[in-house]
C-alpha cells in the first residue's frame, strides 16, 4: 500500500534506535518495492506471453509512435533528476529548492500522464480498445498499472509540497522525501524496462 | 434533543433527498420512482439520482450519529466537564465565498436543465459542495465558543473529504490539459508538444533553483500565470477538438500479429441443414 | 516557513555511511542516462535489425540504466545492504520465475536460440 | 499414558493397513494400480518402489516418535533437567544428505520413466479427442487424408495390442482425460492439442472419468475405452465407415421424420463426410452434440452415464457378441424426455441438450429410429 | 488550515475543565481500553492478535460446515443432497474459506501477538497498518461470504482454472466474488507482510541478533517474505480474470488466442508459496512446544532455521507440478518433478530435529505436546504422499483425485492446523491469564486424531482406487461406496472434537476465577515472551529486555553451578516483569483503518453491482487515506507519560505539532 509512505512521513522511530538503523518506513518502502517487482513482473510477462497471440489485429507494430514514447521516456527520466535534486536539496537542508524540485517532479509527472492518456486515446482511435484483441488488454492493462503507479507518486509528490508549505518538511524529514524518492525511481525503472522490452523490441 | 450539527445534517440529508426526487423527475423518471428509489417506476438520470441519495442518506446518517452523541453541543459538553453554565457561543466571522459559489452553481442548473446535461450536473456539484461547506462551517462554528477551537473542528472532519477532491482536481485537471494539447495536434506536433511542455517544466524549474533571490511572489506570480496558461490553453484545445485519425485500417494481414493463431478443434458434426441418412432419398 | 520548534538542532542529513553524489553527478548521471535512451531510440531506426540483434543490443542497455537508477538515484550503492538484499531478491525471484515461465511456454525457443547460434 | 500411547498406536498402524487394502481393491473399475497396458505398466513399475520407499520413511518415522515418546516420558516427580543438546552437526549434515540421495534416485527414475511415457510409438494409430462440456468426442482418420472419417463420442474403440497416439482438444473449457487402467491423465486445454499414447493389453472395457474440474456436470462426463481384437476392431471399423442404416419399420420412420424436426439442429446423423465441417467452431461455447450415425453400436450414451445395453456389465466385462440385445429403453426416454433431469445441463447457455417437449408417442417413434442406428 | 491535533489546549473552557477534552463526539480521536470501542479502534497488536485468532475459528466453523455438507453428499453413491450447481459453490468455498480465511489468519494470529514479544518489541512496526490489515481481511472475508446471499457462492474451484471461470462458462457473481474478495484479503496479507518483515528486522530488543530470535519467529519472517513476493503475482492473475470478465480482456479468451495455461502458471506460483505460508508458522509454533516440553533446547537451531528459509527459498521453484498433466512437456515436467522431490530434504530436517530434540527429554504430555507431535507424525503422512505425488508419471495417475485430497488434509490438517490447535492450549494462558482444560484437551486431541484419521486415511484408497475430486456424486459399483461412508464418519467425529474444543474455552473460562493464575511462566518456557505477566499487559515489556543467549528467557532461570551442572538459579516469579509500564509509551488507537478497510467492499460490490457503489468506496478510501496522514501516529491528548526519563510539556502551544512529537514516538506508524 503506497499511502503508507504518505501518511506516515518516517516518524516511526525516532528516539529509539531499530536494530539495523535504519528507519523503518525506509525498509517497508524497498521491501514493497521488492515485491512490486513480482507484479510488474507478472504483468510484463503476461504482455510478453500474449502480445503476438492476438487473432485480429491492430498489432503494436502498426500503433506504436517511437517517438513520441521517447518523449515521455525522457519526460520521465528527467523527473528522475528532479526527484533526486529535491531529496538532495532537502539533505542539505535548503527548503525552497526542495519545493522547487518536488513541484518539477510531480508536474513532469503529470506530463507523463498526459502523454499516455494521448497514446491511449490515439491507439483508440485508431481501432484498439481494451477488447479488440489480446494484444490491446494486454498492453492497456500492463501500461496503465505502470500509469496508475506514476499517478499515485505524483498524489504523494504533492503531499509532500503540501506539507513543506505548512511547515512540517523540514531538513529533519528529508528521509520521508527520500523515500518517496525511492517509489518515484522504482516507477522510473519500470519504465525503463516497459520501454525496451515493449517498444522497442518487435 | 436536537443538538445544531444534528439539525444542520438532517437539513442537508432532507433536502438532498427532495433534490433527488427533483431532479429524478426532472431526467426522466416516471411514476413514483423517484421517490421509491425506482421501486415502483423510473428513476431517470441513474447517476445523479444515485448520488444525491447517497448524499441525502449520508446526511441524515450523520445527523442521527451527531443526535446519539450529542455532539457539538455545548450544553452536553457543560454537563460532561461538570460545569454549570456553558461556554457562549460565538458568533462566527470569516469570509464567506460559499454564496457566490452556490449562486452559481444553481445558475448552472437552471442553465442545464435547458442547455445540457453535463452542466446540470456540475451545476449540482457546486451547489452541493457548497452545501455541505456551508453547513458543516456553520455548525462547527457554534461548535464552542472559540473560534481557533471551531475550525479545527471543521478541518478534522472536512479535510479528508477537501483534500483529496482538490488534490485530484488540481491533477486532473493538469493531465487533462496535458492530454488536449497532445490531441489536438497532428502527430509529430505532439512529439514537439511533449517535447516542449517537459522543457518549459524543467526549465522553469531550473531557473527559479538557480535564482535563490527571486522574490516569492513573482515565483507565485509565474505559477499562477503558467497556471492559466495551461488551463486556457487545454480548454482551448479541448473545443478545438481531437486530431482526426486516419481510419482504423483494417489490418487482419495474416502474417502480422497472428504467430500464434489459436488452435481450435475441428467443427463437430453439427448440422442446420439435413440428417438424411444415405440412401434415404 | 518551516516552524520547525524541535529543540535539538534537526538531525544531520541521515547518515548514509558514504557521501551521497553531489548535484553536479546526479546531472552527470542523468546525462548519461539520456544517453544510453537516445542510443536506444537510435535502434528504433535501424532498418535491418533483426529482433535477435535488438534484444542483444537493447537488453544490456536495458540492464545498465537500471542499474544506474538504482544504484545512483535510489542510493542503493551507498545505503545499508539490507535494501538491497531485499529488494533484489525480489528482482532476483521475479526474473527467474517468470523467466521459467515464459521458457514453458517455449517464449525464447525462437529468439533466445537465435543468439546463441 | 500406555493405553493412550496404543490409542496411538491403532491410529497410525491404520493407514498403512488401509493403504493395503486400497490397493487389493477388486472391484474397483477406475483402479489406478492395476495397469492393463504398457503405459500404465511402467507407470506402476515406478510407484511400487516410490511407495515402498515412503513406507519405510513412514514406518521409521511413525515408530520412531512412538519410541521417542514412550521411552523419554517423564516419570512422576522427575524434576532433573536432562542433558541439554545442542544439536550435531554430523547427524544432521547426514539426514539431510541421506534423503537426498534416496530422492535423487527416484528422481533419475522418473525422469526416465517419463521420457519413455512421452516417446510416441511410430507404428501408432492416431485418434483425435476432443472434450467438450461434458462428454467426450473421438475423431478417427482412417485413410489418413486429412479428414475424419469416423466420429463418435463416449466409446472410443481401439484393436488391442496396437499403440494409439491421442491427440487431446477441448472446445470449451479444460477437461482431463484418463483411462487409469491405460495410462495416466492428460488435460484438453481448448487452443493446445496434446499427446497421449494409450494401449490395451487385452480386449475389454476401461473405464475413464474427466478428471480436470470443468463445470456443473463434471461428475457426469465419463468415458469408456472398448478394446476389440483385430477382427472384431475391423469389423467396427467398417461398420463406422458406412453409413446409417435406413429405417424399415414404420414407427422407426416416423422417428426418422421427427428426427428431422426436432434433432437435426444439433445432432448428425448421416453417412461420413457429410457435413461434417458445418460447425465451425467460431463460439467459446461448444454448441456441439454427439454424432448419433452410429448410435446403437455404441455401449453407453450421454457422457456414458447411461448404459445403452443393459448386458454390458459395470465392471467393464463386455461381451462384444452380446452388443445389440437388450436395449435400454426406459433410459433412452428418461433422456429424451427431460435431459436436464438426467444430467445437471446449461442448455440456455448452448452447453448440453435442452428438453424438447416431446410428446411420448415422438419419444417412442425416437428410440425406435435410434434403435436402428446401428 | 491548522493541522489538528493538541485539540484540548486552546479549548476554551474554564480552567479545571480537563475532562472533556474533545467536543467531537465520534470524530474525536479513540481512547477506550475496554469495550466494543477498543477493540474497533485499537492498534495494539496482541488485541488485533486476538482478533485474528477469533475470526478465524469463526471461519473455520463456516468452512467446517461446508465440510460437513461435502461429507454428506458423499456419504453414500447417487445422493441428492446437494445440487451440483450448489455442491461446485460448497466445494469451492469450503476451500477458498480454510485456505484464507482460516488457516492463513490463524497464523497470522499467532505472529501478530507473538513475534513482538519474542523479539522484545513494544509492537509492531506500524501499528495502525496492522490494524488496517486486520479490517481489510475481515471484510475481505465476509465480502466473500456474503456471495451467498448475493447469487451465489464461487463455483470454479479454489483454484479456479480459466477459462472455467470466465462469464461465460460461470455467469452468476460467484467467481466475481471470488477474485475480488481474494483482491481484498490480498491487500491485507500484503500490508501485514511488509509490516511483520520490517517488524522483525527493525525491532529487535538490544542483542537480539538473527540467529538468537526464537524459531517460531523465524518462520513467520520466512512466512511474511513468502506472501510479499506471492501476494503480487495472485492479484495480477485475479486483475486479469476480473478484467475479463467485468470489461470483457481477452487474457483467457481462448478465441482470441489465450492461452489458458497462463492462468495454471500464474495461480500456482502463488499457489504452491501459498502452502508453505500455511505450514510454516505451524512449523515455528511446534519448534517452540516441543522444547518446552522436552526440556531440551530445540535441536539443531541452525538447521531448523536453514531448513525454514530452504523450503521457502525452494518453494519458488517448483509449482509446477500441480500442473504435471496439463501438457507442459516432458522437459518441463521433469526438471519441476525433481524440484519439488528436493523440498522432502530441508522438510525430512526438521521432522528429524523435532525427533532428536524430543531423544533424551523429560517428555510431559501436555495437550499442546500431544499436538505437536500429531503433528509430526501426520505431516510425515502428508508429505511423503506429496512426494508420490512429485513423481510427475505417478502423478498423472493420481492428480485430480481423492489421493491428492488426501495429501494436501494432511498436510494443512494435520500440519498446520495440529500446530495451531496446539499453540492455542499452549499461548492460551499468556493471552488470556487462564488455563485451557487439560483433561478436555487430550479428549478434544485423542478425538481429533481418530476423527482426522478416519476422514482424511480412506481418502488415500479411494483416490488411488480412481475416485475423482470435485465430483458431485458416484455411482455405485466402483468399489468407492464403503471407504466414503467411513471418512464422512470421521468428519463427523472433528467436528464433534471441534465442539469440544469451544466447550472447552467456554468451561475454562468460567472457571477461571477458581484456577490458580498461571504466573507469568507456567510451562517452564523458553522464550521471551515468558517474561511479562499473563495476560500480557498493554505495553508487554516494562523494559526493554536486553538478550544475550539464544533462548534468553530459560538462561536467566537455569545458570551452570560451581561444578558445571546447569540448575535453576531463579524461579521465574523472581525474574519476570512486573508489568506496572512504568516507561512504556504507546501508540495510540485510532478509527481509520477500519474506515479505510470499509472501502474495499464498497468498491468490490461496486464493481459488481453498480459502480456508484464504487464511486462511495473511492472516495471513503481517498478520504480516510487524508484522515490517517492528518492524524498523529500518537495522541498527545492521552495523558503525560515519561519516557526515557525525557519529560515532555503537554502544555506546549504549538501548533507544529509533529516536530515536537517526533522525539519521543516508540512506535508509531
Ligand atoms: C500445508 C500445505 C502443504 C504442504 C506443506 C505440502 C507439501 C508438499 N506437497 Fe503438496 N499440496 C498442498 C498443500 C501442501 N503440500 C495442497 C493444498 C495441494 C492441492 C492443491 C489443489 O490441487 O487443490 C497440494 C498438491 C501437491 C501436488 C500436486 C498434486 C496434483 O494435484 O497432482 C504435489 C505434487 O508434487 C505436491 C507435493 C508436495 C511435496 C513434495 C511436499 C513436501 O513439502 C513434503 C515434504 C515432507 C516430507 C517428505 C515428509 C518428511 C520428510 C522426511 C521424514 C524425510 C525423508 C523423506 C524422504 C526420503 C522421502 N503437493
Ligand atoms: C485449511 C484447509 C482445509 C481444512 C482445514 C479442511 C477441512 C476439511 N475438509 Fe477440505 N479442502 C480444502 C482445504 C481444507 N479442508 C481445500 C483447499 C479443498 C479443495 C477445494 C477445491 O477442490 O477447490 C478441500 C476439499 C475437500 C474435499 C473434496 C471436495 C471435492 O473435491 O469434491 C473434501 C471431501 O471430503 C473435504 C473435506 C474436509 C473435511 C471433512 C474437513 C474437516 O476437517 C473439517 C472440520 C471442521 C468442522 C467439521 C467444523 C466443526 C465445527 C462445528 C461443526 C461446530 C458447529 C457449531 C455451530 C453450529 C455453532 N475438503
Ligand atoms: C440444442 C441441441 C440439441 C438438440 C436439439 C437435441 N440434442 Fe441430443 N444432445 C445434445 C447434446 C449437447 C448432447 C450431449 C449431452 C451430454 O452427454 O452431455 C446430446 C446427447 C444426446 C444423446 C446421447 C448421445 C450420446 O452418445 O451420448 C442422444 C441419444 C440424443 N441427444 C438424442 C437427441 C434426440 C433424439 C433429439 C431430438 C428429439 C435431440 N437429441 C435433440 C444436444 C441436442
Ligand atoms: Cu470435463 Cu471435468
Ligand atoms: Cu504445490
Amino acid at each position: 500500500m503506497t499511502d503508507t509512505a504518505l501518511g506516515t512521513p518516517g516518524a516511526a522511530d525516532h528516539g529509539h534506535a531499530t536494530s539495523t538503523g535504519i528507519s523503518n518506513t525506509k525498509l517497508a518502502m524497498w521491501v514493497y518495492l521488492g515485491s512490486d517487482c513480482l507484479l510488474f513482473g507478472s504483468l510484463i510477462s503476461t504482455y510478453l506471453l500474449l502480445r503476438h497471440r492476438s487473432v485480429g489485429g491492430p498489432t503494436p507494430e502498426e500503433l506504436f509512435d517511437i517517438p513520441f514514447t521517447s518523449v515521455s521516456t525522457f519526460v520521465l527520466l528527467m523527473s528522475s533528476l528532479t526527484m533526486v535534486l529535491a531529496v538532495s536539496s532537502l539533505m542539505r537542508g535548503d527548503v525552497r529548492l526542495n519545493r522547487i524540485w518536488l513541484g518539477t517532479t510531480a508536474m513532469l509527472g503529470a506530463v507523463f500522464i498526459g502523454g499516455q492518456v494521448y497514446e491511449f486515446t490515439t491507439f483508440y482511435r485508431e481501432g484498439l480498445g481494451y477488447t479488440t484483441n489480446i494484444f490491446g488488454s494486454a498492453f492497456y492493462t500492463l501500461t496503465a498499472f505502470h500509469g496508475v503507479h506514476v499517478s499515485v507518486g505524483i498524489v504523494m509528490l504533492m503531499s509532500m509540497l503540501v506539507m513543506s508549505f505548512r511547515g512540517n518538511l523540514g531538513p529533519e524529514r528529508s528521509e520521508t522525501v527520500e523515500t518517496i524518492g525511492l517509489y518515484w525511481h522504482f516507477v522510473d525503472i519500470v519504465w525503463i524496462i516497459i520501454f525496451t522490452v515493449v517498444y522497442l523490441i518487435p | 434533543m436536537f443538538t445544531t450539527g444534528s439539525k444542520t445534517f438532517l437539513g442537508i440529508g432532507a433536502f438532498s433527498l427532495f433534490l433527488a426526487a427533483l431532479y429524478g423527475w426532472t431526467t426522466g423518471g416516471t411514476g413514483l420512482g423517484p421517490v421509491t428509489a425506482g421501486y415502483n417506476g423510473g428513476v431517470g438520470d441513474h447517476l445523479g439520482y444515485t448520488l444525491l441519495v447517497s448524499f441525502g442518506l449520508l446526511g441524515i446518517f450523520l445527523g442521527l450519529v451527531a443526535v446519539a452523541t450529542r455532539d457539538a453541543e455545548s450544553n452536553a459538553l457543560a454537563e460532561l466537564a461538570g460545569m454549570e453554565t456553558a461556554p457562549a457561543e460565538a458568533v462566527p466571522a470569516g469570509r464567506a465565498f460559499e454564496p457566490a459559489v452556490g449562486a452559481f452553481g444553481a445558475g448552472l442548473i437552471l442553465l442545464g436543465l435547458v442547455v445540457s446535461n453535463v452542466m446540470f450536473v456540475v451545476g449540482l456539484f457546486l451547489l452541493l459542495a457548497v452545501l455541505i461547506e456551508w453547513m458543516v462551517r456553520d455548525w462547527s462554528d457554534r461548535a464552542t465558543g472559540d473560534p481557533a477551537a471551531n475550525r479545527m473542528i471543521r478541518n478534522r472532519f472536512m479535510a479528508p473529504l477537501e483534500i483529496p477532491i482538490v488534490g485530484i482536481l488540481i491533477v486532473g485537471g493538469a493531465v487533462g490539459a496535458f492530454s488536449r494539447l497532445l490531441l489536438t495536434s497532428s502527430v509529430l506536433g505532439a512529439v514537439a508538444v511533449a517535447m516542449g511542455l517537459g522543457a518549459v517544466i524543467l526549465l522553469v524549474g531550473i531557473l527559479f533553483a538557480s535564482r535563490p533571490t527571486l522574490s516569492p511572489n513573482l515565483i507565485a506570480g509565474v505559477l499562477v500565470i503558467m497556471a492559466i496558461g495551461v488551463g486556457v490553453a487545454g480548454v482551448g484545445a479541448a473545443s478545438r477538438g481531437e486530431r482526426v485519425t486516419e481510419a482504423p485500417n483494417e489490418s487482419t494481414n495474416e502474417d502480422t500479429g497472428t504467430g500464434n493463431k489459436a488452435f481450435i478443434p475441428p467443427g463437430t458434426n453439427k448440422s442446420t441443414t439435413t440428417t438424411v441418412p444415405e440412401g434415404e432419398g | 516557513m518551516t516552524t520547525i520548534t524541535d529543540n535539538e538542532p534537526a538531525e544531520a542529513p541521515v547518515g548514509h555511511g558514504h557521501d551521497l553524489p553531489s548535484d553536479a553527478q546526479y546531472v552527470k548521471i542523468t546525462l548519461i542516462l539520456a544517453f544510453i535512451t537516445v542510443l536506444e531510440v537510435g535502434t528504433y531506426f535501424i532498418e535491418e535489425a533483426t529482433t535477435t540483434l535488438l534484444v542483444g543490443i537493447l537488453v544490456p542497455m536495458m540492464i545498465v540504466k537500471f542499474l544506474i537508477v538504482a544504484g545512483y538515484f535510489m542510493h542503493l550503492k551507498y545505503d545499508n545492504p539490507i535494501f538491497r538484499r531485499v529488494f533484489l531478491f525480489g528482482l532476483f525471484l521475479s526474473v527467474v520465475v517468470f523467466g521459467v515461465m515464459l521458457t514453458t511456454f517455449g517464449f525464447f525457443s525462437s529468439d533466445f536460440l537465435q543468439i546463441l547460434r | 499414558m500406555k493405553l493412550r500411547n496404543s490409542g496411538l498406536v491403532k491410529a497410525l498402524l491404520g493407514v498403512p493397513i488401509l493403504l493395503a487394502l486400497g490397493a487389493c481393491a477388486t472391484d474397483a473399475p477406475l483402479d489406478s494400480l492395476n495397469p492393463k497396458g504398457p503405459e500404465a505398466d511402467a507407470i506402476q513399475n515406478l510407484v511400487v518402489p516410490v511407495f515402498a520407499i515412503a513406507a519405510v520413511v513412514f514406518v521409521l518415522v511413525e515408530f520412531g516418535v512412538l519410541f521417542l515418546a514412550i521411552k523419554f516420558r517423564r516419570r512422576k516427580d522427575d524434576d532433573s533437567l536432562p542433558v541439554q543438546h545442542h544439536g550435531n552437526f554430523k547427524l544432521e549434515i547426514g539426514w539431510t544428505i541421506l534423503p537426498a540421495l534416496v530422492l535423487a534416485g527416484v528422481g533419475a527414475a522418473s525422469v526416465f520413466t517419463l521420457f519413455d511415457l512421452a516417446d510416441t510409438p511410430a507404428d501408432a494409430q492416431e485418434v483425435t479427442v476432443i472434450g467438450q462440456q461434458w462428454w467426450w468426442e473421438y475423431r478417427y482418420d482412417v485413410d489418413g487424408d486429412g479428414e475424419d472419417d469416423i466420429i463418435t463420442a463416449n466409446d472410443l474403440v481401439i484393436p488391442v495390442g496396437q499403440p494409439i497416439a491421442l491427440t487431446i482438444q477441448s472446445r470449451d473449457v479444460i477437461h482431463s482425460f484418463w483411462i487409469p487402467a491405460l495410462n495416466g491423465k492428460r488435460d484438453a486445454v481448448p487452443g493446445r492439442a496434446q499427446p497421449l499414447t494409450i494401449e490395451a493389453d487385452e480386449p475389454g472395457v476401461y473405464r475413464g472419468q474427466c478428471s480436470e474440474f470443468c463445470g456443473l456436470s463434471h461428475s457426469y462426463m465419463r468415458m469408456r475405452v472398448v478394446a476389440l481384437a483385430a477382427a472384431d476392431y475391423k469389423t467396427w471399423q467398417d461398420n463406422q465407415l458406412t453409413g446409417a442404416d435406413v429405417p424399415q419399420e414404420a414407427l422407426a420412420k416416423k422417428g426418422l421424420e421427427q428426427f428431422r424436426i426436432s434433432c437435426s439442429g444439433c445432432h448428425l446423423a448421416s453417412g461420413p463426410g457429410g457435413d461434417a465441417d458445418i460447425y465451425k467452431g467460431t463460439a467459446q461455447v461448444s454448441g456441439a452434440a454427439p454424432n448419433l450415425t452410429h448410435f446403437a453400436s455404441r455401449g453407453v450414451f450421454a457422457g456414458s452415464i447411461f448404459d445403452l445395453w443393459l448386458d454390458t456389465n459395470v465392471n467393464g466385462e463386455v461381451d462384444t457378441e452380446e452388443i445389440g440385445k437388450i436395449f435400454n429403453v426406459a433410459d433412452v426416454k428418461k433422456w429424451l424426455r427431460n435431459p436436464p433431469a438426467e444430467k445437471p445441463m446449461y442448455p440456455q447457455g448452448g452447453r448440453g441438450m435442452p428438453n424438447l417437449q416431446l410428446t411420448e408417442s415422438q419419444i417412442d417413434a425416437l428410440v425406435a429410429y435410434l434403435r436402428t442406428l446401428e | 488550515m491548522a493541522i489538528i491535533e493538541r485539540s484540548s489546549d486552546i479549548l476554551a473552557l474554564p480552567p479545571g475543565a480537563g475532562v472533556a477534552r474533545a467536543p467531537m463526539g465520534v470524530f474525536s480521536r479513540p481512547r477506550a481500553k475496554t469495550g466494543w470501542r477498543s477493540w474497533v479502534s485499537t492498534v495494539d497488536h496482541k488485541k488485533i492478535g486476538i482478533m485474528y485468532g477469533a475470526s478465524s475459528l469463526f471461519f473455520f466453523v463456516i468452512g467446517g460446515i461446508e465440510a460437513l455438507a461435502i461429507r454428506a453428499q458423499l456419504a453414500a453413491p447417487g445422493q441428492k443432497l446437494l445440487s451440483a450447481a450448489l455442491y461446485n459453490q460448497v466445494f469451492t468455498m469450503h476451500g477458498v474459506t480454510m485456505i484464507f480465511l482460516v488457516v492463513m489468519p490463524m497464523g497470522a494470529a499467532f505472529m501478530n501477538y507473538l513475534m513482538p514479544l519474542q523479539i522484545g518489541a513494544r509492537d509492531v512496526a506500524f501499528p495502525r497498518l496492522n490494524a488496517l490489515s486486520f479490517w481489510t481481511f475481515i471484510f475481505g472475508g465476509i465480502f466473500l461470504n456474503t456471495s451467498w446471499f448475493l447469487g451465489g457462492g464461487a463455483d470454479g474451484g479454489w483454484f479456479a482454472y480459466a477459462p472455467n471461470t470466465g462469464v461465460i462458462f460461470s455467469p452468476s457473481h460467484g467467481m466475481d466474488f471470488y477474485a475480488i474478495g481474494l483482491q481484498i484479503t490480498g491487500i491485507a496479507s500484503l500490508v501485514g507482510g511488509v509490516n511483520l518483515v520490517v517488524t522483525v528486522l527493525n525491532m529487535r530488543a538490544p542483542g537480539m541478533t538473527m540467529m538468537k530470535l526464537p524459531v517460531f519467529t523465524w518462520m513467520s519472517l520466512v512466512t511474511q517474505v513468502l506472501l510479499i513476493f506471492a501476494v503480487p503475482v495472485i492479484s495480477v492473475a485475479l486483475f486479469l480474470l476480473t478484467f475479463d470478465r467485468l470489461f470483457g480482456a481477452n487474457f483467457f479468451n481462448v478465441q482470441q488466442g489465450a492461452d489458458p495455461l497462463l492462468w495454471e502458471h500464474l495461480f500456482w506460483i502463488f499457489g504452491h508459496p501459498e502452502v508453505y505460508i500455511l505450514i510454516l508458522p505451524a512449523f515455528g509454533i511446534v519448534s517452540e512446544i516441543i522444547p518446552v516440553f522436552s526440556r531440551k533446547p530445540i535441536f539443531g537451531y541452525p538447521f531448523m532455521v536453514f531448513s525454514g528459509i530452504a523450503i521457502g527459498f525452494m518453494g519458488w521453484g517448483v509449482w509446477a507440478h500441480h500442473m504435471f498433466a496439463s501438457g507442459l512437456g516432458p522437459i518441463s515436467v521433469a526438471a519441476f518433478s525433481v524440484s519439488t522431490m528436493f523440498i522432502a530434504v530441508p522438510t525430512g530436517v526438521k521432522i528429524l530435529n523435532w525427533m532428536a530434540t524430543l531423544w533424551g527429554g523429560k517428555i510431559s504430555f501436555t495437550t499442546p505436546l500431544l499436538f505437536s507431535i500429531g503433528l509430526v507424525a501426520m505431516f510425515t503422512i502428508g508429505g511423503l504422499s506429496g512426494v508420490t505425488h512429485a513423481v510427475a508419471p505417478a502423478d498423472t495417475q493420481q492428480t485430480d483425485t481423492y489421493y491428492i485430497v488426501a495429501h494436501f488434509h494432511y498436510v494443512i490438517f494435520g500440519g498446520a492446523l495440529f500446530g495451531f490447535l496446539g499453540g492455542f492450549y499452549f499461548w492460551w494462558p499468556k493471552v488470556f491469564g487462564y488455563f485451557l482444560d487439560d483433561k478436555l484437551g487430550k479428549v478434544h486431541f485423542w478425538l481429533t486424531l481418530v476423527g482426522f484419521n478416519l476422514t482424511f486415511g480412506p481418502m488415500h484408497i479411494l483416490g488411488l482406487q480412481g475416485m475423482n475430486r470435485r465430483i458431485q456424486t458416484y455411482r455405485d459399483g466402483y468399489g468407492f461406496n464403503f471407504w466414503n461412508f467411513v471418512s464422512t464418519i470421521g468428519a463427523f467425529i472433528i467436528a464433534l472434537s471441534v465442539l469440544i474444543f469451544f466447550v472447552n474455552i467456554a468451561r475454562s473460562k468460567r472457571g477461571a476465577h477458581l484456577q490458580s493464575a498461571p504466573g507469568p511462566d507456567p510451562w517452564d518456557g523458553r522464550s521471551l515472551e515468558w517474561s511479562v505477566p499473563s495476560p500480557t499487559p498493554e505495553h508487554n515489556f516494562d523494559d526493554d529486555p536486553v538478550v544475550v543467549h539464544f533462548d534468553d528467557w530459560w538462561h536467566r532461570k537455569y545458570q551452570a553451578d560451581e561444578t558445571g551442572r546447569v540448575v535453576k538459579v531463579h524461579e521465574p516469579e523472581e525474574i519476570a516483569m512486573i508489568g506496572d509500564g512504568s516507561r512504556a509509551h504507546l501508540p495510540a488507537p485510532s478509527y481509520w483503518p477500519i474506515v479505510m478497510a470499509t472501502a474495499f467492499p464498497l468498491i468490490g460490490y461496486g464493481l459488481i453491482f453498480n459502480l456508484a457503489i464504487s464511486f462511495v468506496g473511492g472516495l471513503v478510501l481517498l478520504g480516510s487515506m487524508v484522515g490517517w496522514a492528518l492524524e498523529p501516529s500518537d495522541d498527545e491528548d492521552q495523558l503525560p507519560h515519561g519516557h526515557d526519563g525525557n519529560g515532555h510539556d503537554d502544555g506546549d502551544d504549538d501548533h507544529a505539532a509533529p516536530a515536537a512529537e517526533r522525539e519521543e514516538v516508540t512506535v508509531g506508524d
